[in-house]
């Protein structure tokens, strides 16, 4: 472990509003992907999704510290990353549903979900293949001086990827603001990453002269402290960081991975669930610490809950692109 | 095919019996990629590999397609025969450096000295509603690469004499198989068999017309033919089986005999596979061509993910019906 | 050519020229590549550039191809217009992923949200003794890929008037610049000027018979035409100019006119560009065409070291002629 | 720096004999180098040449620890790498010149130099590009059990490509014996790599858990004896290792690159080639320690250069393949 890579507490408190504001976020997230699988398994979406749940502390504690023209890049998994940074789910759903009000008219689906209005530059299907992407839009940044950063979010797979190495040399040398934001759920698609991860993740940016450190990703008001100070250096100019977000996908690579028990123990998802889960140490944490009440939890759920059925219902009565639009697009 | 015991097996089981007979057979086949052990890969196709022959035989990768494909390539110059799984076809995007500059060219920049007897395994094909990053056919890039060779079935019976075939050929050889076809079933003899490389297969014989087919295409052609027998045209299907080395002379002959071709592939229409078989039909059979070769690829477009989009980008029956139809004037 | 001022240029300062001038125009223009800065590239093309910009808009990198090119793409889609600097087109098999998986179809995937301004700068082209991994023409691979477009410049007016167009454009273009020529002069307005996408360019009028070339083939096509011109046949040559979008108007009608076509390029013959050219015109002008096409690429191997080999392997002016002499039956 | 990254000294003493041979294959390169640039200028030798002066302590000191049949992979500036794997001048410059006698028949040239009788899978006109190549010749040892070892020698330049990253994780997963030889001669074409490399090299290997360490690579015993350790370590199953070998190019990054002063000094060239010649460094110090006397060492470079004339001789003498071998050895 190198002198840059430290372990992270919970930094300044937030307001009661915030709190809540970030419960609600990470509510949409987990209400909005279990729609997903209820679609799927209802055979209403095609293809397959890669649900976030379980996740939702990292996409939302980091999106929280971020402004709305900030850049993200995201990945297959993209759900979280996208609502998290402002997003809405009726147009989610259309484009997963492949409909003409998609974010993406209906061209991109789950994987593709990209929105301008919230900075965000794509979920992406290749594993990696936004980091030099995001590293990019940094470098835009810089070189307009406009003052926003980018995160680049991916899993711990995409440390199977030479091009992260490249980017992490190329966005040092040049002093990008850029966060890395690696999503440690332990598992590259059935395989643990300990069978597909030598030495130490943290050791890897840090060989690159980049700041790296570890954080709870279940712990969201620690994931957002640190993301805040990732940000504001990102924005003063001291050039990239790597926050490592230790985490667990309560369900499985995608929609149809069912029964998981070859690669990982029922008891292990057990756990997570019933003693990690993001949204309710969140919740217990403010009940505990008197910054909310039951009630007002449980009104965020039925609000949100609402509003998630309503954007469904939206997306499944919306009709798809006419056959034609099959040519727009391809060149601007 | 030759007259032995069969039964009937899906290409995905075809293909496994191939690899599983290839490495009992040769202790120097060994197979890597992603997911490839435990997982049998996200297709199901190695269901039951790394039971048999152990995870140092059937062996998972990190998410390294350039670094594993490198890996291979220095096995393979050293004794080893290695198969190679490349989870998505459009993931060759990754790899052409080690396929291309390295693998492809290895022996004849050593002036033979070298040899990579290597099979990359990978897939092909639409229709899966998995958008543009996932659903492309990019086997005109590797035909277009001296050195290499590049296998397309579209039968489990072929795909297995094609995969023994590719295993124990000491070039590289890129194999690609189409996602929707996994699970279709087809006659498969007991007896071990190959198939050679640059010979085309009749798919059915016919009269009027030739539809050149590859890969998911040729069951599309097949529909198709049915569906012009019934207005009375007899239409030839013939099968490429690999696009390199290619059997000029047979997609040449059909042409002849039928005086018009159509070639259906699902890469890209533009600058792909269609755009060869053409130009070689429209050249070898001049004098006995009733019509200009037909050309039906995917649609020129990213793939979309949207279903009536997709749809429309992928060659259908009714498309090669209709154009068929059209040049044979009914 | 329009009636201003002009001077004889080279091509690599009809290159620079373009850049330079863009790059005044246009504060988002900025190049990065290996050794652009004070080497100004092993080709010396961009000579001077660093003087003038600085080292903030012509930047010198890493080897790190996909890299920078990732780069390139998000800075691209976030209101820059870079200009990428491949060294050698054979090094394009690092960057298909970013090239094709991401730039490429960032506009589509996101149903037109994003846009993906870029131009990548890289070379083609053998007969610099330089073998297999330096000597590579892959523009067919960029050519079959929609949302990419690809040009191939052959004189400096095409190269500066194409350059600004292609900086100019919305999309990801490739531009390919042939190694051996980059010392050739010829005339170039002083005034700006663009020259469109699309527009093939008729380099040489004649009757008997069409030699479409690209990039370095142009001036072996000249050649073989004037060589041709002695024994009384009149080739008309046609320079694409960009294989996409492809002109293929003035090609058909310029086949139909002299009833017969040679396709020449110098990518690998089979499933290259001769192909898709071939196959265009063979359907185009099925009616008019007194002969097959003829097409002639590189002969499909890795390009070799030694010189008589790796001379036998480039399309001359002799084969063009020969071809052509037999196909006008003389 | 982490704790696998250590300087070396020299290690255990060579006898006379031996250090002869080293001083024979050192002085082989040198003069092996110097009339291919002679060849060049005079217009002989077709298309340019990366020369390897100044830089013969590093494969001589490696390969001098190797067997005849562990494996070596080599890279644009490959000659070097090829006669201290046991490769002769004769062949080699017939392969220069682009002649039948050449290792590849007149296809490879310079770039591209192989031979299996040697162990060198070949020189590599892509930067990396070798690496998984020998990453793979390592796990094919292990597979077989052979005993064989791999050595990837590869430019500084090459740590910008992502393909480095990959197989260093792959071959530490795999635990490969393979060993990482980076020579870093300062430069990536004309560029300083300073420019190009961002954090600390050693850092790199070490974060995927890889022993990493620096040398002298112009001081040939301390390569050889730092080459010999980890040659044994790789050999008894203990996995890859990464050695820097800090040393410098006298020449041009190829031959035609004679006006180099926009990019480094020429006092940097002279200090390095009148402080820090490798040969001259091991003549003195033999001397100094009376393992020879001047005569024996002059009588090696007399030798050594008529070896290498008539292996020039022998090269232009001999005849070009005839055309249609151009068809062959496309394919196996
Ligand atoms: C380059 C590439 N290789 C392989 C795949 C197939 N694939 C999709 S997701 C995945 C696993 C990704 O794991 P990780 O990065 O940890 O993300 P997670 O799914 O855990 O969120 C794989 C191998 C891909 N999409 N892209
Ligand atoms: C992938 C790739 N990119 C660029 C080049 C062009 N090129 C050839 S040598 C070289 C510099 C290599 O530097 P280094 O690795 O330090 O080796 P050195 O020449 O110093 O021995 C470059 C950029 C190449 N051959 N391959
Ligand atoms: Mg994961
Ligand atoms: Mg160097």
């Amino acid at each position: 472990m190198t002198a840059a890579a430290t372990e992270s507490g919970t930094g300044p408190a937030l307001g009661a509003e915030k709190l809540l504001h970030i419960y609600r976020q990470m509510t949409r997230i987990r209400f909005f992907e279990e729609q997903v699988n209820d679609l799927y398994l209802r055979a209403v979406m095609p293809g397959l999704s890669h649900l976030y749940s379980g996740e939702e502390a990292v996409a939302v504690g980091i999106c929280e510290a971020l402004r709305p023209d900030d850049y993200i890049t995201s990945t297959h998994r993209g759900h979280g990353h996208c609502l998290a940074k402002g997003a809405t789910p009726d147009r989610m759903y259309a484009e997963l549903l492949g409909k003409e009000a998609g974010y993406c008219r209906g061209k991109g689906g789950s994987m593709h979900i990209a929105d301008p209005a919230s900075g965000n530059l794509g979920a992406n299907a290749i594993v990696g293949g936004s980091v030099g992407m995001a590293a990019g839009a940094a470098f835009s940044a810089k070189m307009r001086g406009s003052g926003q950063v980018a995160v680049c979010f991916f899993g711990e797979g995409a440390l199977g990827q030479g091009l992260l190495y490249e980017v992490l040399n190329l966005s040092k040398l040049w002093n990008l603001p850029v966060i890395y934001a690696c999503e440690n759920n332990m598992y590259n698609e059935y395989t643990h990453y300990s069978e597909t991860t030598a030495g130490e993740i943290l050791a890897r940016p840090a060989a690159f002269g980049i700041p790296a450190e570890a954080v709870d990703g279940q712990n969201v008001r620690a994931v957002h402290a640190v993301a805040g100070r990732l940000v504001n250096d990102a924005r003063a100019g001291n050039g990239p960081s790597f926050l490592l977000c230790n985490t667990y996908r309560y369900r499985g690579h995608h929609v149809g991975d069912v029964n998981r028990e070859y690669y990982r123990a029922k008891q292990e998802e057990t756990n997570w669930l019933t003693t990690r889960d993001p949204i309710k140490l969140l919740g217990d944490w403010m009940i505990s610490e008197k910054l909310a009440q039951q009630p007002a939890l449980d009104k965020i759920q039925a609000e949100v809950k609402s509003e998630i059925e309503a954007a469904v219902a939206f997306a499944i009565k919306s009709p798809y692109p006419a056959v034609d639009q099959v040519k727009e697009d391809v060149y601007a | 095919m030759p007259e032995v015991a069969v039964r009937e097996l899906t290409m995905a089981e075809a293909v496994r019996e191939a690899l599983a007979e290839e490495m009992r057979r040769d202790p120097r086949v060994f197979i890597m990629g992603e997911d490839v052990a435990e997982a049998g890969t996200p297709f199901k196709v190695l269901s039951g590999m790394v039971e048999e022959f152990g995870k140092s035989r059937v062996i998972d990768t990190p998410i390294s397609e350039p670094g594993f494909t490198g890996i291979a390539v220095g096995a393979a110059m050293t004794g080893m025969r290695p198969v190679v799984d490349i989870m998505f076809g459009d993931f060759l995007t990754l790899v052409m450096d080690q396929m291309v500059n390295q693998a492809a060219k290895v022996h004849y920049m050593s002036g033979g000295a070298w040899k990579v007897p290597m099979v990359m395994r990978t897939t092909l094909g639409g229709g899966r509603r998995s958008a543009a990053q996932h659903s492309q056919s990019l086997h005109a890039w590797m035909s277009h690469v001296p050195g290499l060779k590049v296998v397309l079935p579209s039968t489990p019976y072929d795909a297995k004499g094609l995969m023994k075939t590719a295993i124990r050929d000491d070039n590289p050889v890129v194999f690609f198989e189409d996602k929707m076809m996994f699970k279709v079933k087809g006659p498969v003899p007991v007896e071990d068999y190959t198939i050679p490389f640059g010979v085309a297969d009749v798919k059915r014989e016919g009269e009027d017309i030739t539809i050149v087919a590859t890969s998911s295409m040729v069951p599309v052609a097949l529909a198709a033919a049915t569906m012009l027998e019934e207005i009375g045209i007899s239409a030839e299907v013939v099968d490429p089986r690999t696009t390199w080395p290619l059997d000029e002379k047979t997609l040449i002959e059909s042409a002849k005999k039928t005086s018009r071709a159509i070639v259906v592939d699902e890469g890209y229409e533009k600058y792909g596979v269609t755009a060869e078989i053409a130009s070689v039909i429209a050249t070898g059979a001049f004098y006995d061509l009733d019509a200009p070769v037909k050309r039906i690829g995917a649609m020129h477009v990213p793939i979309p993910f949207s279903p009536p989009l997709e749809d429309a980008t992928i060659p259908t029956e009714q498309v090669i019906f209709e154009a068929a139809k059209k040049m044979c004037n009914k």
